[in-house]
């Protein structure tokens, strides 16, 4: 099977299953779901298809396929190079578990949906993800605009779909609005660019870029930059996105938090070292600094407010703006260091590896983190951990998938997460003994940034699978749920067998990146920096000595050890094997016993109270005397900054404004002739009289 | 020697103006917009015998019958028929009114200076007060509350741009002119029904209505 | 060229390390007990209880899940190859691929990480707390380990624990430079945090105003938390021996002989020694903070590991 | 050929509105509704293919370019859909008692009156012609905006008719002006000094003096028939009074008329002046216009008035086009008038829907119609969706195009406050519309099945506004191109 009809099949894939869901919805909905979902596994394939044809073919081959005159004043085309084929690798990697666990997961969550919303959601996923596809694909301006917005489009619509609840039409909105400003600004940037040249295709963009004055050059650097980061959810942009992303169904959240923030990344790269970068020397000084800066505020800040949720789906989003932020400083890292006398291409080179293959490990694992929220709710309708509890001896499959996950996003080895975490310290640490002075101070202070994150992600997922899954069940929701349905399962499985394979055999994936880095950077490629000592082991040559771990070996000793200590354990063991009730001080233990959310994240909750900005009240019923409490209702809540101190604030003066603009406005004609009048009156001033 | 006649018109038109925006009684007005116009069919004639073009004789006659009667005679009708008040009612005082004209007139004179030579274009003065009279005139409407002052005002300034067109060289094609002046009729008419269907149907001033706001 | 380490070796040296995990415990409660004017338990008093633990029988929680079971295992194997990483008699690379620091930080990490789950797992308030607190303290702890190891490693420029021992080898006390009095500063602020001793934690109670990570065995039981105690004992010995790596990593780099492999071993236990001694002695003069008070406490280390860093890299 | 057919349209609409005064039976007024519109449509289409291989014709005072044809395409167009809507609306009217059945002819007649006036307005070749034919639409759509003949619709329409009045009045101002300065240059023939075709000839010559103010009076008063601020107050009155098939003539139709007047106008003062002059307070009116839109849109309750507000911004949008110039520029201007005329139509028709269903024209009153209405509610989000200018719907690409246009002459100021108000707008508008659309019904809303024969008009219209946001056809393109170059070159 030819690579080149690769596109026009994921296309055709994606146009049927789109067609199918809305005709087929008349006869049956759940038929038209099967065959959307269908449809889109296909195209997914396909998707992984031609990634796997481009990068590992013919090194630095570039696909390209003119596509037919749409505008006459743009010329159309689709170019698939090594960046963009790794990035529909990551897409269609998600896409394929999403395809799967689609179809059980609406009949399970929303029973009674109308024909008409399992269309109009059959529909949208095609759309979504073959826009997703095709902007990685692009070749031109334009085409990267209409798919960019056909993206936000359909997971729009996939949002407020979800249900009736007047919540996700605001999440939509808010999603909306900030997207198309975005959006606005990259157009600017574009146009700029195509004015110049004259044409739409990247090719003549940069030529057009070839010889920009360096103010202009970082001018439409950061309008880019800015459209990109608003659909990364880089803070203080990232306001939308937890709300967007938990509205959406289970699935998609997966799909638009594992993959969607991940065009915004590319879009960064392609603008960075490829449209805008001039022709020789390093980019300019200001690039790679705020993106390293940017990325590690979103890192830091984003696994905080994170820990602080207890909205399941919403904690997994905040953790998407921590990662996309892990994820930015790789990036960062590799645009301070590109072309810079002084270091070699390696440590770019190890730095843009990092982030890439961070990339595809937390499509991954988000991936499987959100399907795991999602076969919960499905199951027990209910979002909010303290709801729940005791689900791990409920849904044992489903809790250890979700552990899986979690372990890996906490960067605990032996699985991915660690791998490009790892990596990314180690670039961290080359780009230190780099610079001296400040510069590699920040850096270092990155780093640590870097393993707070960590630290804290841990801690959220210690608390985040503990309150869920374990202990006692808190309410008859999660009382009496089940496990899911076995495609979900399947789905999920998928995603944990990619967390483990990238985890414990890196090596493997890094081959795959050979193609966007050497691209990307012309130096040298992934497994020449990476994988030099075999695939099987990860190492960095830094210096003479260098350093290397093998995750494979690693794993390996992990498991003989716990095979050496579970026989020692049961060996020695007489089989006395009894079961009482939890210890708490000869109470009789209950449900309350347990430790909620809150109560677990109060500690961190005090120690960032200056971030947080808790807000708690308490409410005592005391019999009489006030040592006899009835009872005690506590409420506490924090705010995340960005948004009570910027959005609000902003969107209220508008309103405001524009009330009070209305409200003087009169309804009298002669105000209305009074108008006219004064227009002309001042037009003649204006214009009336020639100037010299 | 047709200059200072036109010239001298101009001024006479312009006193018509100030006594339209002084007018404390809508009959004043009308009859003030009637003497306007009246001059109006005059300059026409006088340009008529000036250039010798027979088309001006006949648009003079026209506005004779059209504007300095016809016209003026219906808003004297309606305000008859329905016994609306007939003070005008002014939104700001008529001096602060009269100010605001006087401003007009030095601006447009200003304006039609700054422009260096447009007599082979247009006779005269006739430009700068064609401006004052239209301007003028929508400032009325503007300064009006009620619906015939404001028709009052409508007429007025469209008297200044007759007034222009005539002055312009040759004058304008008869068939325009004749098109122009029944469009102005049709829209009296049309101000006219609906003054009149508001008046009947909520006793109300139409130019009063102000639900529709914001 | 520094001599690689041989599979063998670094199997020995785990192995070294899980047998003399438990006796350094018992020495420090031993000091301790000098200390406090008692007479205290003998030295090896670790290894007696643990062996009575691996005899008993399991009492488990009716609310656990089944992952519960499988938790010490999997934290003791956590723990013990985090041993593996540690250069003990000798310096240099390990000739496999094992030996990185950020690798022995991720698999204490992870350790931690499964103990807290096994203590949620119950679904007590006491495991609750215990879990809640030591994934409190951990986040503040790591960063600052990792800035201690950066100081030392970029002047190396690897992160490999043999070779920046061999890379320090040569360099003795007197040679050292200001940022490494801070970093060992620093780190000797970490250890108790690290190790879980006073003033961060209390590991001779169960009492749950002071208690962290004792909370979290509490629904252990039997086998399993002998499993849990070895671990802990095991995390102590890595942690100093990863202090006795980066700061102390005297013992011949390219020693080959039985005698050197000796005399190796016997400097790693006299270093060792000290730093268990400072251990008591911190210990049993002062007093336990409270645990918002621990991020100030902590914060000092980090203030301390930054300027090493900015002393080594200006 | 297209000679004849130059006299012959506007006597289609005409003949039309005759025969609708012999009968009073609905379906026969609607059938001759339809086909009048059907003819016109044919005709033009015609007329366009003549005009596309033989160049520009001329008749007495008619004349019709490439230019004109973009105009006459647009109005043929809506017109059509107009009549299709009509048919299940005016049923529907007659039922709820908005119509009264005996007078039913007359409003047939007077809407193809007022095409009849909108067609003289587009081949006029003749400035004079020109402002006769758009006094015409202004007193024929006045009757039309107060046809339902409550006072709130009288009101309006006084306003709309005495302040466009006013503005056409200082249209012929302009017009007697520049006729004075072609007369002084010498132009034979007295009607010949009136007529565009014969002035752009001497342009150049032209008094600068005279042409400039002339402009400046043309601007203000077509612009107030347009609805450029600061002269739209009306236009929200107006538009949202008027029988919804009426308002889409307006908002789609009618301010594009004006334009064209403003347009015929700027290219003389182009040649007379040099393009800087023009261009200067185009930009001035249509940045005002976007700007002073934005906060009444945000903060409105009522549907229609929104839409006019819309309006506003769109014509501003055009302005802006024209304002940055160049055959990019331009070329965008006309496909925004193109595509919003099709888009504005679409949203006033579904917004009729709604009001129709929910008995009201207060947005908060309207809820939940994606439940009641699918059909009409999802019309209704896409026609936002094109109006906030989101691919693939047409307005997108337009609004790309005047984009570019604008940061290839670099005018980054104006840019910059062009795309906040649009995200502002698009905020208010989206926000508007989610409400509506999503949610629970309100008690209002009938649940009865949607009627089709206006869902089919919609449906004709979004159809449209799809494909031009998908693709624009070689042949259209061509025409744009070469009606561009009327203006621009």
């Amino acid at each position: 099977m030819d690579v080149d009809s690769g596109p026009s099949l994921m296309a055709a894939c994606y146009g049927a299953g789109a067609l199918s869901s809305l005709l087929l919805a008349r006869w049956s909905g759940r038929f038209a779901l099967a065959v959307g979902h269908l449809a889109a596994l296909a195209g997914a394939v396909a998707g992984v298809g031609v990634s796997l044809g481009v990068l590992l073919g013919v090194p630095g081959r570039t696909l390209t396929q003119p596509l037919p005159v749409f505008f006459p004043f743009a010329r159309l085309s689709l170019s698939v190079d090594g960046l963009s084929a790794y990035f529909l690798f990551v897409i269609s990697l998600v896409a394929i578990a999403a395809a799967i666990y689609g179809p059980a997961y609406l009949r399970a969550h929303s029973p009674d949906a109308g024909s008409a919303r399992q269309a109009a959601q059959g529909f949208a996923l095609n759309v979504f993800l073959g826009c997703m596809a095709f902007v990685c694909c692009a070749g031109d301006a334009l085409t990267f605009l209409f798919c960019w917005e056909g993206m936000t489009l359909a997971s729009y619509v996939l949002v407020v779909s979800d249900d009736r609840d007047g919540e996700n039409a605001r999440a939509g909105l808010l999603y909306m609005v900030m997207a198309h400003g975005g959006t606005a600004l990259l157009l600017v940037a574009f146009l700029a660019l195509a004015e110049r040249s004259g044409a739409f295709d990247f090719a003549a963009l940069r030529m057009a870029a070839g010889d920009l004055d360096p103010a202009t050059r970082t001018t439409l650097f950061f309008l880019a930059l800015g459209g990109f980061a608003v659909k990364a959810g880089v803070v203080p942009l990232h306001v939308w996105l937890p709300r967007a992303h938990p509205a959406a169904p289970s699935h998609v959240s997966a799909l638009m938090s594992g993959v969607m923030l991940k065009v915004a990344i590319y879009g960064i790269l392609r603008f960075a070292f490829d449209l805008l970068a001039p022709v020789a020397g390093p980019l300019p000084f200001s690039w790679g600094w705020t993106v390293l800066f940017v990325g590690t505020t979103s890192a830091v800040l984003g696994v905080l407010y994170a820990l602080q949720q207890h909205d399941l789906k919403r904690l997994l989003a905040f953790h998407s703006v921590e990662n996309i932020g892990i994820i930015l400083i790789g990036v960062g890292l590799a645009m301070i260091l590109w072309r810079q006398e002084g270091a070699d291409g390696a440590l770019a080179t190890l730095a843009l590896t990092a982030a890439l293959l961070h990339t595809v490990n937390h499509a991954a694992f988000k991936g499987l983190l959100f399907l795991g929220a999602g076969s919960v709710l499905c199951r027990t309708h209910v979002r909010d951990m303290e709801k729940l509890g005791g689900l791990a001896r409920r849904m044992p499959w489903t809790a250890g998938l979700f552990l899986l996950g979690a372990i890996a996003i906490s960067a605990l080895p032996p699985l991915n997460g660690f791998v490009s975490e790892w990596l990314t310290f180690q670039a961290l640490l080359g780009g230190a003994s780099r610079f001296h002075g400040p510069a590699g101070l920040v850096v270092v202070f990155s780093a640590a940034m870097l393993a707070l994150t960590g630290g804290l992600a841990a801690a959220c997922f210690a608390k985040a699978f503990g309150v869920t899954f374990l202990g006692r069940p808190r309410t008859s929701h999660a009382e009496h749920a089940t496990e899911a349905p076995p495609s979900m399962i399947a789905g999920m499985m998928w995603l944990g067998a990619l967390c483990v394979a990238l985890g414990v055999a890196p090596g493997y994936a890094v081959r795959l990146l050979d193609a966007p880095t050497a691209g990307l950077l012309q130096g040298p490629g992934a497994s020449a920096v990476v994988t030099a000592r075999g695939p099987l082991v990860l190492s960095t040559a830094l210096t003479p000595t260098g350093t290397a771990i093998s995750m494979t070996m690693v794993a390996g000793l992990l498991i003989a050890l716990a095979a050496i200590a579970w026989v020692l354990r049961r060996g020695l063991q007489p089989d006395k094997w009894r079961v009482v009730p939890t210890w708490t001080c000869g109470m009789k233990p209950t449900a309350r016993f347990d430790y909620t959310a809150t109560a677990f994240a109060k500690p961190l909750r005090l120690v960032f109270a200056a971030l947080y900005h808790p807000r708690r009240e308490v409410t005592r019923e005391t019999a009489g005397t006030p040592y006899v409490v009835q009872r005690i209702h506590y409420a506490g809540e924090i705010v995340d900054l960005a948004e009570t101190q910027i959005y609000h604030r902003v969107t209220r003066e508008i309103s405001a404004f524009s009330q009070a603009i209305r409200a003087r406005s009169t309804g009298r004609i002669y105000g209305y002739i009074g108008f006219v009048l004064g227009a002309l009156f001042v037009a003649l001033l204006l214009f009336g009289v020639r100037h010299p | 020697m047709v200059h200072t006649i036109i010239d001298d018109l101009g001024a006479l038109l312009l006193f018509t103006m100030i006594l339209i925006v002084a007018a404390g009684q809508i009959y004043r007005a009308i009859y003030a917009v009637a003497a306007q116009s009246l001059l109006i069919a005059i300059a026409g004639g006088v340009l008529a015998r000036a250039t010798g073009n027979v088309d001006l004789w006949v648009i003079a006659g026209v506005t004779l019958v059209v504007k300095a009667t016809l016209l003026p005679w219906v808003l004297h009708w309606v305000v008859k028929r329905m016994n609306v008040r007939r003070e005008v009612e002014p939104v700001i005082p008529v001096a602060a009114t009269l100010a605001l004209a006087v401003v007009i007139v030095v601006v447009s004179f200003q304006l039609s200076a700054s422009l260096g030579p447009v007599r082979q274009a247009i006779t005269g003065n006739a430009l700068p007060v064609g401006i004052t009279l239209t301007l003028t005139g929508v400032l009325v409407m503007a300064t009006r509350k009620t619906a015939l002052t404001q028709m009052v005002g409508l007429f007025a300034s469209e008297n200044g741009i007759f007034f222009t067109a005539m002055a312009v060289t040759r004058g304008m094609p008869l068939i325009i002119e004749i098109g122009v002046i029944l469009d102005v009729i049709l829209a009296a008419l049309v101000m006219t029904i609906m003054v009149l269907r508001v008046r009947s149907t909520v006793d109300a001033d139409i130019a009063d209505l102000d639900r529709l706001k914001g | 060229m520094i001599g690689e380490r041989p599979l063998g070796l670094v199997l020995l040296e785990m192995i070294l390390l899980v047998l003399l995990g438990p006796l350094v415990t018992g020495i420090i409660q031993k000091i301790k007990a000098r200390l406090q004017c008692r007479q205290g338990a003998g030295v090896v008093q670790p290894y007696r209880d643990l062996t009575k633990l691996l005899r008993k029988g399991t009492v488990q929680a009716d609310t656990a899940s089944a992952f519960f079971r499988f938790i010490p295992v999997l934290v003791l194997a956590a723990t013990v190859a985090a041993g593996a990483l540690v250069p003990v008699i000798r310096a240099g690379p390990p000739a496999v691929p094992l030996g990185d620091a950020l690798l022995l930080l991720g698999l204490l990490a992870l350790a931690r990480f499964l103990t807290a789950i096994g203590a949620l797992d119950a679904g007590g308030a006491f495991g609750g707390m215990g879990a809640s607190r030591e994934m409190t303290i951990a986040p503040l702890v790591e960063p600052v380990l990792m800035m201690v190891v950066f100081s030392t490693a970029i002047a190396a420029g690897t992160t490999e624990l043999g070779a920046l021992a061999a890379h320090h080898g040569t360099s003795s006390i007197v040679a050292w430079r200001a940022a490494d009095f801070l970093g060992l500063a620093a780190m000797l602020l970490l250890l108790p945090a690290e190790t879980g001793r006073i003033p961060v934690d209390n590991p001779d109670t169960h009492l749950e105003l002071t208690m962290l990570h004792e909370g979290m065995l509490l629904e252990h039981s039997g086998p399993g938390l002998g499993c849990m105690v070895l671990a802990s004992h095991m995390r102590q010995i890595v942690t100093l021996g990863l202090v006795a790596a980066l700061f102390f990593p005297a013992g011949p780099a390219d020693a080959a002989g039985a005698a050197d492999l000796l005399l190796g071993a016997g400097v790693f236990a006299a270093k060792i020694l000290v730093l268990a001694t400072y251990l008591a002695l911190v210990e049993s003069s002062y007093a336990k903070l409270r645990l918002f008070r621990v991020p100030q406490y902590l914060g000092v280390g980090f203030v301390c590991a930054l300027t090493a860093l900015a002393l080594r890299i200006l | 050929m297209a000679e004849t057919l130059l006299w012959v349209l506007p006597l289609v609409p005409t003949v039309t509105a005759l025969l609708m005064v012999t009968t009073r039976d609905r379906r026969i007024l609607s059938a001759l509704d339809v086909g009048g519109s059907t003819v016109l449509l044919a005709l033009t289409l015609v007329l366009a293919r003549e005009v596309a291989a033989g160049g520009p014709r001329a008749l007495g005072f008619l004349r019709v370019d490439d230019l004109g044809i973009v105009f006459l395409l647009l109005l043929v167009v809506l017109t059509l859909a107009v009549s299709i809507y009509t048919v299940g609306w005016i049923k529907q009217a007659l039922e709820v008692g908005n119509m009264k059945a005996e007078f039913l002819w007359s409003y047939f007649a007077l809407v193809h009156a007022f095409v009849a006036t909108m067609v003289v307005t587009v081949l006029a070749d003749n400035l004079g012609v020109l402002w006769i034919a758009m006094e015409g639409t202004t007193i024929t759509s006045a009757v039309l905006v107060g046809y339902h003949g409550h006072h709130h619709g009288l009101e309006a329409a006084w306003k709309y008719i005495i302040v466009t009045t006013i503005g056409i009045s200082f249209g012929l101002f302009g017009t007697v002006l520049v006729y004075a300065a072609a007369a002084a240059a010498g132009v034979q023939g007295s009607a010949g000094a009136l007529s565009w075709s014969a002035i752009m000839q001497v342009a150049p010559t032209l008094d600068p003096g005279i042409v400039r103010i002339g402009f400046i009076f043309v601007m203000v008063g077509y612009g107030t028939k347009a609805g450029l601020a600061p002269m739209h107050l009306w236009l929200p009155d107006a538009h949202s009074q008027a029988p919804t098939p009426v308002s889409a003539l307006l908002s789609g139709v009618l301010i594009k008329c004006a334009l064209l007047g403003i347009i015929r106008f700027q290219t003389i003062a182009a040649a007379a002046c040099g393009p800087a002059f023009p261009a200067q307070v185009l930009l001035v009116f249509g940045l005002t216009s976007v700007v002073v839109a934005t906060p009444f849109i945000l903060a409105q309750h009522d549907i229609k008035r929104l839409l006019g507000y819309h309006s506003v911004e769109h014509v501003g949008i055009v302005a802006l086009g024209l304002g940055f110039g160049g055959p990019v520029g331009t070329y965008g201007a006309l496909l925004h008038v193109v595509n919003h005329g099709i888009t504005k139509a679409l949203a006033f028709f579904a917004a009729g829907n709604a009001i129709a269903r929910y008995g009201s024209r207060d947005m908060r009153t309207i809820r939940g119609m994606l439940t009641v209405a699918p059909i009409g509610a999802t019309l209704l989000v896409l026609a936002a969706l094109s109006l906030a200018g989101v691919p693939p719907f047409s307005i997108f690409v337009s609004e790309l195009t005047v984009l570019r246009a604008g940061i290839g002459h670099g005018h980054w100021v104006t840019i910059a406050i062009f795309l906040v108000m649009v995200v502002i707008i698009f905020a208010g508008l989206l926000h508007h519309v989610g409400a509506m659309v999503f949610g629970e019904p309100t008690a209002a809303a009938t649940r009865e099945p949607e009627a089709w024969s206006p869902l089919f008009g919609m449906m004709l219209l979004a159809a449209i506004m799809l494909l031009l946001g998908l693709t624009i056809p070689a042949s259209f393109d061509g025409l744009l191109r070469r009606a561009a170059a009327i203006i621009g070159d």
